[in-house]
């Protein structure tokens, strides 16, 4: 089971925060999670946009990485405190 | 010293005990940021902010210590809020301490551009008629970019 | 609000104040200055500062007026010490606050440089070889000309 | 009687940080007090220094500028605080 994070507004626009799932076999690097997830839930294209960053495990990586089962796997909209 | 809380902090307070520890310096700017009553003309019932630990604190203390390398400073204080912070409450409290005023002026605002548009946080908004999720301004972009 | 005080004051406590009467701003920047406890490798004992009344408190009503027209601030407080200050004192305090980071960062620069160059006070410094009049560096001097 | 006074530096270089005097017939502006002073305490040109700024009651004045008794005269030599 891999544990999907959208942070920010991306858990309202996706509907939740986390989400636990076994990876599908077509789904194994950033790229072709980013299509599969937003395929599967229509999100209309929210999880293709550039500006939406990807880490794994708490370090962010450019697309396309490989991801396995047992990563957490966090999807980050544009950051900004203070 | 780097700190996220979910709890109220006190600016002053703080300053106090960051004064404790600067060892002789002659110059400490401190920045506090603030929940505004008013946004745009709307009133703010809040700030939800978000963080990702430990990619957060990791950030914040890659920063701070990028300050050190460009300013000589003595000594740096960040806290931050997270979670649910009410108007009039801070958010943020940056406080530098060098020899001379201009490290000291530099590198606040330097820190405070960072946590504006590059400190992994989310933050939304709450007022009555709806809540909004808030993304960097062109301007915290703009004022960022100075340091690149 | 501006005092010149020949009493020691706690730049901590008067930041709280300050808070106090922000009237919900975004941001507040705080500059304390301290007599060092060295100088150019040698031993500070302490500073005077002469202060010619009512000149001094005038020319820096002039610049807080000065600062209100360039940024747009909700308060201003500036606390300068005069007379005999110990190592580890705070000589000046100034503290700014505006709904947005940039005019209260600018405006307390601006403050400062005001007072480091053009504030009516003479300094001197008080070490065990002797006792020196400062005056403004090279820097300071072009610090404050980046406003004109 | 006219006030004199030396801020700053001024008031150890000239030896008094305040003076009380007639001013003589010789030095009713600003430009003759200057050498006035400077000739007759023998300071070798400290006042004559166009840093050292005089103030009239305090407010700074051009030289030359009409001075009579009665008037607070400041000699300000470079000024700086914090």
């Amino acid at each position: 089971m891999a544990q999907l994070l959208f942070l920010g507004k991306l858990a309202d626009l996706v509907g939740a925060g986390e989400l636990s799932l076994p990876l599908p076999a077509e789904a194994m690097d950033t790229t072709a999670l980013r299509k599969w997830l937003d395929t599967s839930r229509d999100l209309d294209g929210l999880l293709l946009e550039p500006t939406v960053r990807i880490a794994i495990n708490n370090d962010i990586v450019q697309d396309p990485h490989p991801i396995q089962d047992a990563d957490e796997i966090a999807f980050m909209p544009p950051v900004g405190g203070g | 010293m780097i700190s996220l809380t979910p709890s109220p902090f006190d600016a002053a307070d703080t300053l106090r005990d960051f004064e404790a520890a600067i060892n002789g310096a002659g110059a400490v700017v401190s920045f506090s940021g603030y929940v505004r009553t008013e946004a745009n003309g709307e009133a703010v019932t809040g700030l939800h902010l978000q963080a990702y630990s430990p990619m957060t604190e990791r950030g914040i203390e890659t920063a701070a210590a990028e300050a050190c390398k460009r300013w000589p400073l003595i000594n740096t204080r960040i806290i931050h809020r997270t979670g649910d912070i009410a108007p009039g409450e801070a958010i943020v409290f940056v406080a530098t301490a060098s020899a001379h005023r201009r490290a000291a002026f530099e590198a606040a605002d330097y820190l405070m551009d960072y946590l504006k548009t590059k400190a992994v946080f989310w933050k939304k908004e709450l007022t009555p008629n709806g809540d909004y999720w808030i993304e960097p301004r062109a301007g915290d972009y703009k004022d960022s970019a100075r340091w690149d």
